[in-house]
């Protein structure tokens, strides 16, 4: 057991897989001999050699394609994209091609490969380099939308991501990727893809989050327990396919939602989790569904980032007006 | 000052002229005259598969179907030139190469018709489904090569594309890669002249398609397309380089459409009928008839044998088609992913429980 | 006045604007002298000449950022995408550039471009040929996002959007394109962008649709008129943005709701709404918002294509069950 | 039978040699002292403001930066071939070109440091703002140039991008659309070998990377990028050539990244210092300087003068940015659309309640 941070995890976890499958490669942009610009890959290569760790021109939709044709001849290949602003020229690789290889040929071909990319902002970067794109793959079918919320879920979820027989976007937020510390064991136990994690139970209000999110819904709840509020704290982990059922059965208890993500409000994945709450749990809520979220407009430069961002106080404040109905 | 740092060449090749004269000594292969009356018989039972395809479309029973007439020499003599254990990564034109691959008339059929199962090829299980959308299909096949490589195999992927998909980036970024790799891998391109209503002159302005190979630093050079001894025997010496690992070659063939872009499509509209009529001069079966008789090797006997078994054989695959009940309805969940998620099982329960009050009126 | 069918709406609307706006220019793959595979652009080639009309190479991708870059000077291109299921490589030069040049340059250039395709199902058609990614569309902010259900939308809201001074994603039903005809005025009056259409009132239960599925929504509405119920069909039209007040009004008035869209289940833009209201119109609901989908499948070739689309039938049942609430 | 049937050649020009010495008659324009003074200046100004942007960053007053120290004679020597109304489509290291098109370095400051107004230039009202996305803006240049080529205007789109950039699709597919409407436009690929940690020798098996242009039917040549006045020539040559309907060119400026890609990179982990040392004698500045010394242009005097003049332009731009306060809130919204949709609107009012209560911390 040793305390690591994000990026340390999602580390762990790619050489744990490379070691235990031969089959796994990762390549990418600067993911050989720098390690990746965060450093995610950083000693696969001098451990696993250049057959293994493949440094790739610039081309992120080849880098997609390219990891189809691995995926049908049997590899399991771990792509990185180096920001999710550059991401979008892979969405026709996944959904044209990736997400629905094994439904076209009848199982006959599959694509298991990953896609990592660093997602959302908060670290003041620079343009383009603080998307969270995640409802748009979450409505590719075919396609599993992953999103660790610490170093211990990136572990795991990003273990089961890899030896999944299917495609799966693995989306890293990269605020946490050095913010987020915490013990891993590095024994290669796999989280169970598709399943919401509780993190903190409560019976008035329920705070559903995703990835960096989820760290501010923590910090909403220790607040509001102040305040008398018991918030309890979903960490969605697997966006697709959603588990539905944990949710359902949280609203079940609180009768309050808040689901916060950083991505623009509409079209966001909010949308999908509050439309089956209002189609599975609807004479449960006692209150307005609350979506706090990005706004609809393009994130910021750094120098006003920090407005655009949902936060805890925003979290707590659209629970309290949800406490405000009984 | 300037200097010339660099000088590139590109080669055109043909063994027959448009009459079915041989222009030179003709490749080793065609020393056998068992060789080139598969290659003749592969290209009767596309043009056969094809023509029993627009009718069966023509007649409600089959779906949109692009039909391959007049390239049939690209498709059949590129995989003629391919070992079993090779992998072809098709666009949506390519039966002729599909059909000398080992996949079925039957499936094709199915896959045409609107059947999934027609993807399913029992005979070459590794062989990419076709691309129907243009040029991403591109990459899959540097990714193939890229496997052999990796795993020292001796082993090539083949990629067959159109004139217009080599304006899309993905046909860029994929030969790229397969340059900077190495990577056994042929892409030839089908350069039929048309991308749809859009002649070649105004898909690019490069001279040749084959010089895009320059851009990425490896061989490019044209063949006659509608020569399958030349497309066989180009094709077929790119194919060996790469499985010696020489890396990779784009081939452009230099073929022509003769009839509509699909069976959506009116030609007519954007191209005279009487600009195509001396193409069929210059057709590929024709041409290597005329070789085949001019050689003794081919008499009318032997063709209308050859017209009759094709014909029966498709005939009976499209028989089989009519007859292949559709998949049930929860085919349709069945393949999304390896194990079906609850929620999609969910769907499932409430697609099978309508339609079994209302049976669907199933094709 | 005269009968047409949509896709000759979409053609006289498209002939009107370039009649009254020099820089209104068309491009795309088959545009000109084919006048597009539908034909939306026949004619115009012969009436406005090829610096008008721009048969383009085979790049979607390009088609759009050459279209940014006319934007930026001044035209208005209105670019065709042969079909929806060839679009996704232009999201990243609309998500990455389109829809942000008038923000990152503080309105100094700007990008009123259109981009019109054909989407969604139903007609039969090979592989590829069927999509529905407006909710993609629809989550990026800074672009506007329209379908029309009928010839007269399709003309009032084409020319709407080609006036728009942003970027606008114009997606025509291909199955309605020859099945939909009316009396379209061909007077240059555009609808408004950003309105919903309620195009029947009825006070028990509201249907939400947009596109094909709004004639699906129609014929549900008879079929339960036939049985005494009074459904409110409500035509989305522009998804972006979008007009949550009529469908709050609506539902303030009928309480129950159904919402069919052909695209996927999960990460549909019914989620948007179904969340919409859920916040808004909560306690007005009296049954469960029930959101009528295509599957979270890839769309099945033709031979079971007809079970996979919404129909009215689909959308009655759920309109049916939740009139069992009282 | 084999033919040839196309031939190329790449080209490459230089004007001083490494030391700065003219390896030949030198361009008309170089005869006019204040022509190369000019774009001395400019270069100076250039890494003046890079090392106040570093130095910005270093002490948390800056984003992340990408410097172009070693390329400036790419940049400076394009924009000085341009005429004003032509318009520039930059990627993100062409501060260069930016300033010697009219951007000011505080508005380049306020881009780099977080403030949306950097890019709403007083000068060059028509030049795009930079590309962080890679090769994405190719296309944008090429449809400027369409829009040239529909007015009729003998205007010119300059697009700079790198070697990384050259393998993206985007790149080919604007190239490609450049070269079959002949449009007005000059592609400028700044090659400094490295795209972050891959070389160039790994990004494309192509032994230069102007002879991509062979693929698209239009003119590609190489030029000493570190030679700025072989630079103004080339382009300015082929400027002018796309102003007179001779369509588009590549030119590929051979230069080297000196430093770290961007200030968030640490270079030493991917290449050897001393690998890069040689690279020093070779960069711009130096070279032109030597002319100028050599020449009797250009005295230590003058060069102490330079220096001080931009060293205080720099820092009062410098001093300007640091005290501009962040727009308000509602910028955030404001340039959205045209107008404000209620929603954005609703959205808008949320966030200024949020931060009327808890005033935000600004930078
Ligand atoms: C990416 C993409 N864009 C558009 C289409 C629609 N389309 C189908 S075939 C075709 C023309 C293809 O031309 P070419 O590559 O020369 O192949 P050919 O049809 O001539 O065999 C087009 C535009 C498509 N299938 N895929
Ligand atoms: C599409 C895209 N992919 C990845 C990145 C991240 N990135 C920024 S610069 C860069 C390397 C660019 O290399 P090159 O084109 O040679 O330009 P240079 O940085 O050398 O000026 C990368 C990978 C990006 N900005 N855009
Ligand atoms: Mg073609
Ligand atoms: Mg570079």
């Amino acid at each position: 057991m040793t305390e690591v941070n994000l990026v340390q995890a999602v580390n762990l976890a790619l050489a744990r897989a490379m070691e235990e499958d031969d089959h796994v490669l990762v390549l990418g942009e600067d993911v050989g001999i720098d390690g990746g610009v965060f450093r995610a890959t950083d000693g696969l290569l001098r451990r696993f050699g250049a057959e293994r760790v493949l440094d790739t021109p610039l081309a992120e939709g080849a880098i997609a394609g390219l990891s189809v044709g691995l995926g049908a001849q049997g590899f399991r290949p771990v792509a990185e994209i180096q920001f999710t602003g550059f991401i979008y020229p892979i969405i026709d690789q996944l959904a044209s091609h990736a997400a629905r290889l094994r439904n076209r040929t009848r199982g006959r071909l599959t694509c298991p490969m990953v896609v990592r990319s660093p997602c959302g902002g908060g670290i003041r970067a620079v343009e383009h380099h603080s998307e969270s794109p995640e409802a748009m793959f979450a409505h590719i079918p075919g396609l599993r939308v992953v999103i660790p919320s610490s170093p211990r879920r990136a572990y795991g979820l990003l273990l089961a991501a890899i030896r999944d027989p299917d495609p799966v976007v693995f989306l890293e937020p990269t605020r946490l990727y050095r913010a987020a510390r915490g013990d891993v064991v590095d024994d290669g136990a796999a989280d169970i893809l598709g399943r919401c994690f509780v993190l903190r139970e409560g019976g008035d209000v329920t705070l559903i989050a995703w990835g960096a999110m989820v760290v501010e819904a923590l910090a909403a709840a220790t607040a509001l327990e102040a305040e008398g509020v018991g918030a309890e704290v979903i960490d969605v982990a697997t966006l697709k396919p959603l588990d539905t059922e944990t949710i359902v059965a949280s609203i079940g208890k609180t009768g309050r939602c808040v689901i916060a993500h950083e991505a623009p409000l509409t079209g966001g994945f909010g949308g999908e989790i509050a439309g089956r709450i209002a189609e599975q749990a609807l004479f449960s809520l006692l209150a307005p569904i609350e979506r706090i979220a990005g706004y609809d407009t393009v994130i910021p430069l750094p120098r006003l980032e920090q407005l655009y961002f949902p936060d805890a106080s925003r979290i707590a404040d659209a629970a309290r007006r949800a406490m405000a109905y009984r | 000052m300037s200097d010339v740092v660099a000088r590139f060449e590109v080669e055109f090749s043909r063994c027959l002229d448009r009459d079915g004269n041989a222009v030179g000594p003709l490749p080793a292969f065609a020393a056998n005259p068992e060789n080139l009356i598969a290659l003749y018989r592969g290209l009767t039972r596309t043009r056969v598969f094809d023509a029993k395809a627009i009718a069966l479309q023509r007649t409600g029973r089959l779906g949109t179907y692009a039909s391959s007439i007049g390239q049939e020499a690209v498709s059949v003599g590129t995989a003629s030139a391919m070992r079993s254990e090779d992998v072809f990564v098709p666009s949506f034109r390519e039966h002729g190469g599909q059909l000398l691959r080992g996949v079925t008339p039957l499936e094709l059929f199915l896959y045409w018709g609107g059947d999934e199962r027609g993807s399913l090829f029992a005979g070459p299980k590794e062989d990419f489904p076709i691309s129907v959308p243009v040029a991403s299909h591109a990459p899959h096949a540097a990714g193939v090569a890229l496997a052999f490589k990796l795993r020292h195999e001796p082993r090539v992927a083949v990629c067959i594309f159109g004139d217009g998909a080599t304006s899309k980036g993905d046909v860029a970024e994929a030969l790229n890669m397969a340059g900077v790799w190495r990577l056994p891998v042929v892409f030839v391109v089908s350069n039929n002249q048309w991308a749809i209503s859009l002649p070649r002159a105004q898909q690019t302005a490069a001279e040749t398609l084959a010089q895009k190979a320059i851009a990425y630093g490896f061989r490019g050079e044209q063949v006659d397309g509608n020569d399958v001894i030349a497309v066989r025997a180009v094709v077929g010496a790119a194919i060996e380089r790469a499985r010696q690992g020489g890396g990779p070659t784009l081939i452009e063939a230099l073929t022509y459409r003769l009839g509509d872009h699909t069976t959506a499509d009116d030609a007519s509209r954007y191209r005279e009928d009487a600009a195509v009529t001396p193409y069929w001069q210059e057709e590929p079966l024709l041409r290597l008839r005329r070789y085949l008789s001019e050689t003794g090797q081919w008499s009318k006997t032997d063709e209308e044998r050859l017209q009759r078994e094709m014909t029966a054989e498709i005939a009976a695959a499209a028989d089989a088609y009519l007859k292949t009940p559709p998949q049930p309805p929860e085919a349709i969940f069945a393949y999304t992913y390896a194990a079906l998620p609850a929620e999609l099982a969910r769907q499932r329960d409430g697609l099978l429980a309508v339609s079994r009050v209302a049976a669907p009126e199933a094709s």
